[in-house]
């Protein structure tokens, strides 16, 4: 199903008219009557309030509409009327599992209004947190991934003990698990002490370890193959089209990476090497997670090594009140589910005229149907959980 | 062989299972009402307002009621009525003192930028988390006597972060001492050189002393 | 021990004609089911235990499903109900003379049978010569019904898979 | 029978049941005989059922790193001084479920069909409990002595599909049809190799009867390694096989398709509630327990105690013992393994569990044919049987996971 080089060109935009049979000639044809199965937004399976109505011709699935919305906070105009400082914690309410590196997206857009410098160890500081909150999101999707296969809970428990582990690094720092708030335009709000940085030297070390053991679990097992290869399999230039980044893209063997397209932040003092997939389906995707995850210490264990002693913040940096002169500015980073964007105009005010957030949880979303096409139920759920989406960023 | 990777996975689980009986880093369980959950020193949780001592809180309340935190707080949950008279701050400064300071904690989402933006320290961060109440409207908005805690609870809580403010404020008041001895000093002085020649009409050093505490 | 026969006989006898009688069809295939599990209860009052566990394993376990599994896969659109006409005299006075041969023949044949007395000691068979007796003198006839039994299942299956060509692979 | 087994315990529970009978007027000493026996049975299997379910709980707990239910007290008017702190360990969890499982409201869906909704768990609560007349506990602890006792039990045991599609059929809920036509595909195409798994050994022990495969699997070896029939090749893949089907007749772990919680909710049982879904959760467990004492009784030597020095502790402990580690593999497995999906799990039962069934009751006549080779002909015929066991094995599991394997990954230059 791996087709030759991408020609972008030839291949039909998946915004055009929908390539799979329409419902009605399903329904002619077969004279079968399709199950419309509806799982609603309070399903178990469904990572928080997502709905997909599926239309089943016995176990296969022939049509699925994903519906979202539920989670609608109106994120986008409550920013355009606070201030600018006063929309930073609402960023971390947008992908709620990674919201250290929401932050640093945030920053880096506002820093890049204000023309504002940020010093070295607030840089070093920035590219440890974000490694380690995507460190943190893989290790949670892969343990709900291997929920909605179908073990009780074990893999989760194993990864999110693991999680606590770099979570509570988190709240020893910035005083909040989940909604850290630690990012501010010119730096980062507090300085780690010595032990702190000795206790995440600690925890990065044995975190392989962890890894190895989860792989024997999982990666080797039988079911676990049958239930995830070929299945869910999108095509590179399908993917290119719809505008998907980040692991999932990856997974379909598109070398993208933002940290090295970009090389913001302090990216290209590290080496590191981005992994790609050459099938695209689940498998690939659960093995990028974690095969990033690897990636991930290493860069952590470089920051570690070298991260230099000075001041967190930019002495010269305003610490409210700012107001920056009217223009544009888009800044966007690797984050752990795909390119995090974000778009400010300013008209000169204290508040942004417009704000926008490049959502990766939603635009991975849209080729959920051509991807469910022709499989059953049991592995919607595994495909929609292969994508990563957090209903936070999707409705923002 | 087909099964060798299920046999490896029943490998792991009977590792764990043994490994939850001795090896703590497996066995993080922690029973909570029994065992009181370790919070880290920079948790943080609901504001609270510093008074300076235990025995008269709102007499001698650090806030000023300048409306700082009024204004950058997100989601706005924080009223604030300014008093009409001043009273002598602990510098000995007259200085206005708040009336009502309400803070809704069901709209409060802990993200401390009141914190980051009040000049004059009066305003930190709590970390008592067991705040359920049975009624939901004025039992979670707290007002300026349920707020007020004094500063030796705060060092209890962040003993670090107390002490570095404590020294700093102390420092700014040896300050704002010396300038006013000085000031006084100049003035004794003014008069003294007053009293011997003929009185001129000298402004000389004007008793406002720094306006007040540190500027923004 | 006659009561327990006729209970057996009530019950085999009743759910049979209530399976007849109802409209539901899922309830008339599970009250055909109950007839088979008295027709087990019989073999279990005749002694003969072997059958009768023989029997609610292939019925009451595996027909039953067969059964079912029939009534919900017929589609039971509207347009398929025949229209039945009204009953015409022709039609009534053949059905009874059918009826009328077919009891005189059944009638004739259980007069003249001569059933040994009922009180007869049924032989204490184990399952050991039940097997011998099945393998030594019936071998032929097991070995016949295996090969009917397996033609039946194969040619199942063909009629069934080449049900897959109608609906072609739909997904793009 | 070796007749130094004649210790007070072992024949404590006869010698109680036989003093009870013996109280009654003669009429009626038939039938307490039998009520004792099934009071008996019920009492003990009910306790067990309810300590499974905490056994199952705790150790599913413990394989994730976290503890099981503890809270669970005594209930508050007990007299006992220090009843307000004990906690006890969370054993008197069951008794705390049951109690939520009776007050909880029995609510019946508006359209569904109720005779059958309510007719559904007695029909699988009673065929389940029907299987365990045929167990022998102990040394001549037998509820009913049958000539036929495993076909009654695959007998009673194939019932409860036909309560399961009254389930599913009756409550008149998309999810619950659609997961009980799965449910059906499950048990049947599972069927099949549960009862080709035991055939070997009824053709090796040649009966039926449960008490007779247990004497057959009486002696031992050097008087340690016992004659149990799991220590055969046969005997192993037959084990196996009927492990892997008897995990999917109970619809348990990797099969629990029925109840899949991420497709299709609670399956066939959403429309029920309170005390009926109690029941089919009970007959769940009595299903289990019911299997897991077929195989002890077939594979694992019954009652036999594992070497002869220990033959003096009485012949049921060694038949509990085994059925705990039964069970205890069983939540074992259920604490790892990911579900299959239904076309899968159909093709691994027609597709490699019924060949190997089949090829297993042809490695059993061989064995059963060879039985009186002597001396290095012994070496001979294990290796023969073991050939016929692996090498099926590996071929059909090539092909089973033909294009399945963990794969490399390239990096970005």
């Amino acid at each position: 199903m791996n087709s030759p080089a991408p020609a972008f060109a030839s291949v039909p935009s998946p915004f055009g008219a929908p390539s799979g049979p329409t419902v009605r000639a399903v329904h002619d044809q077969f004279h079968g009557d399709l199950l419309e199965v509806s799982m609603g937004p309070q399903h178990p399976s469904t990572h928080g309030v997502f709905r997909m109505i599926a239309s089943l011709d016995g176990e296969q699935i022939v049509k699925l509409k994903p519906v979202f919305g539920y989670l609608h906070r109106n994120h986008e105009k409550i920013a355009e009327n606070t201030s600018y400082l006063a929309s930073m914690p609402y960023t971390d309410r947008l992908d709620y599992l990674c919201s250290m590196s929401t932050n640093w997206a945030y920053a880096l857009a506002v820093e890049k209004l204000l023309g504002q410098s940020v010093p070295d160890r607030a840089q070093y500081l920035r590219v440890i947190l974000a490694e380690m909150t995507r460190i943190v999101n893989h290790s949670c999707l892969v343990g709900f991934l291997f929920n909605d296969l179908g073990t009780s809970f074990t893999p989760l428990l194993y990864a999110f003990r693991e999680r606590e582990k770099f979570i509570d690094l988190f709240e020893s720092l910035s005083g909040s698990r989940m909604m850290c708030n630690y990012q501010r335009f010119g730096g980062c709000r507090v300085d780690p002490t010595p032990e702190w940085l000795a206790a995440a030297r600690t925890l990065i070390e044995n975190f392989p370890r962890f890894l190895d053991e989860y792989e024997r679990l999982l990666t080797g097992n039988e079911i676990m193959l049958a239930r995830t290869q070929g299945i869910g399999r999108l095509d590179p230039a399908r993917a290119v089209n719809a505008g998907i980044t980040g692991p999932v893209l990856r997974a379909s063997g598109v070398d993208y990476d933002i940290r090295k397209v970009d090389a913001y932040g302090f990216y290209s003092r590290f080496d590191f090497r981005v992994p790609l997939g050459d099938h695209g389906d689940t498998y690939d995707r659960y093995m990028l997670r974690i095969l990033e995850m690897r990636e991930s210490v290493k860069i952590l264990s470089q920051a570690f090594r070298d991260i230099p002693a000075g001041p967190i913040m930019d002495p010269k940096a305003k610490q409210r009140g700012h107001r920056p002169k009217a223009g544009e500015a888009y800044a966007r980073i690797e984050g752990p589910k795909g390119e995090l964007g974000f778009y400010l105009l300013s008209d000169g005010g204290p508040n942004p005229y417009r704000y926008r957030v490049r959502p990766p949880s939603l635009i991975n979303l849209t080729l959920l149907e051509e991807m469910c096409l022709g499989h059953t139920i049991a592995d919607s759920v595994v495909i929609l959980g292969s994508i990563d989406i957090v209903l936070g960023e999707v409705d923002r | 062989m087909l099964g060798s990777g299920i046999i490896k996975g029943l490998a792991v689980t009977a590792k764990n299972f043994l490994g939850s009986y001795h090896d703590p880093a497996r066995m993080v369980t922690v029973e909570y009402p029994e065992q009181p959950t370790v919070l880290p020193e920079a948790y943080r949780n609901f504001p609270f307002l510093i008074s300076e001592d235990a025995a008269d809180p709102m007499g001698t309340l650090r806030c000023v009621s300048c409306q700082i935190c009024e204004k950058e707080c997100p989601p706005q949950c924080i009223v604030i009525e300014k008093s009409k008279d001043k009273k002598p701050d602990a510098t000995g400064k007259p200085q206005l003192y708040p009336l009502t300071f309400n803070i809704d904690i069901s709209v409060c989402m802990s993200c401390q930028i009141c914190v980051e933006v009040c000049p004059f320290d009066a305003i930190k961060m709590d970390k008592v988390f067991e705040v359920a109440v049975t009624n939901r409207f004025d039992g979670l908005l707290l007002t300026r006597d349920q707020l007020a805690k004094p500063n030796s609870y705060y060092h209890d809580i962040h003993p670090a972060e107390a002490a570095e403010v404590d020294e700093r404020l102390a420092a700014e008041r040896k300050a704002a001492e010396e300038k006013a001895k000085a000031a006084a000093a100049a003035k004794a002085a003014a008069a003294a050189a007053k009293a011997t020649p003929t009185p001129k009409p000298s402004d000389g050093p004007t008793e406002a002393s720094a306006k007040g505490g540190t500027a923004a | 021990m006659t009561a327990a026969l006729l209970l057996i006989a009530v019950l085999m006898l009743g759910s049979a004609a209530a399976a007849m009688l109802r409209r539901n069809l899922i309830h008339s295939a599970l009250l055909l089911v109950a007839s088979w599990t008295g027709v087990a209860a019989f073999y279990l009052w005749a002694g003969a235990e072997f059958v009768a566990f023989a029997q609610i394993l292939v019925y009451a376990g595996a027909v039953s499903m067969v059964v079912l599994f029939a009534v919900l896969l017929t589609r039971q659109s509207r347009e398929a109900d025949l229209p039945i006409e009204p009953a015409t005299v022709t039609r009534t006075a053949s059905a009874f003379a059918v009826a009328a041969s077919l009891a005189a023949v059944i009638g004739s044949a259980v007069a003249t049978a001569r059933f040994p007395a009922a009180s007869a000691e049924a032989p204490a068979a184990s399952v050991k010569q039940i097997g011998l007796e099945l393998m030594a003198e019936h071998g032929a006839a097991l070995l016949i019904v295996g090969i009917v039994l397996t033609v039946a299942l194969i040619g199942a299956t063909v009629i069934a898979s080449n049900d897959k060509k109608r609906d072609p692979e739909d997904a793009p | 029978m070796s007749a130094a087994a004649d210790s007070f315990l072992e024949r404590a529970p006869l010698e109680l049941r036989d003093w009870a009978v013996q109280l009654l007027p003669a009429p009626l000493q038939w039938i307490s005989h039998h009520l004792i026996t099934i009071v008996a049975v019920l009492a003990v299997f009910g306790l067990f059922f309810a300590f499974t379910t905490v056994a199952e709980r705790k150790l599913l707990g413990r394989l994730q790193n976290r503890l099981g239910p503890n809270r669970a007290g005594l209930p508050k008017f007990s007299i006992l001084p220090w009843h307000i702190r004990h906690k006890l360990f969370g054993l008197s969890q069951p008794f705390a479920d049951a109690v939520k499982a009776l007050t909880k409201e029995d609510i019946v869906p508006a359209a569904a069909d109720k005779v059958l909704h309510f007719l559904a768990p007695v029909v699988v609560v009673g065929f389940s409990l029907m299987t365990f007349a045929v167990l022998p506990f102990g040394r001549n602890l037998i509820p009913v002595e049958l000539d036929a006792a495993l076909l009654y039990f695959f007998a009673a045991g194939s019932a409860s599909e036909l309560a399961i599609f009254m389930a599913g059929w009756s409550s008149r809920n998309k999810y619950s049809l659609l997961a009980a036509m799965r449910a059906l595909a499950q048990l049947i195409s599972y069927e099949l190799p549960l009862i080709l798994s035991v055939v070997p050994v009824v053709l090796v022990a040649s009966t039926l009867s449960t008490s007779a495969i247990v004497q057959a699997q009486g002696a031992w070896t050097f008087g340690v390694l016992p004659h149990w029939f799991v220590f055969t090749p046969w005997g192993f893949a037959g084990f196996i096989i009927f492990l892997i089907s008897a995990l999917a007749e109970s619809n348990r772990s990797p099969f629990d398709l029925p109840e899949a919680e991420s497709e299709l909710v609670a399956g066939h049982l959403t429309e029920y509630s309170g005390f009926k879904y109690a029941l089919f959760f009970m007959a769940e467990y009595f299903g289990l327990t019911a299997l897991s004492g077929l195989g002890v009784t077939v594979f694992l030597g019954g009652w036999q105690a594992p070497c002869e020095l220990l033959y003096w502790v009485p012949s049921y402990l060694w038949f509990m013992g085994k059925l705990i580690l039964m069970i205890m593999l069983f939540i074992w497995v259920r604490g790892t393994l990911l579900r299959l999906r239904i076309d899968q799990l159909t093709r691994l039962s027609w597709q490699f569990l019924v060949p190997l069934a089949l090829l297993n009751v042809g490695n059993a006549a061989f064995w059963a044919l060879t039985a009186q080779w002597s001396g290095p002909l012994q070496l001979v015929r294990w290796a023969v049987s073991a050939a016929i066991v692996i090498v099926p094995f590996l071929v059909i599991g090539r092909s089973l996971s033909a294009g399945y394997a963990p794969r490399t990954y390239r990096y970005a230059p």
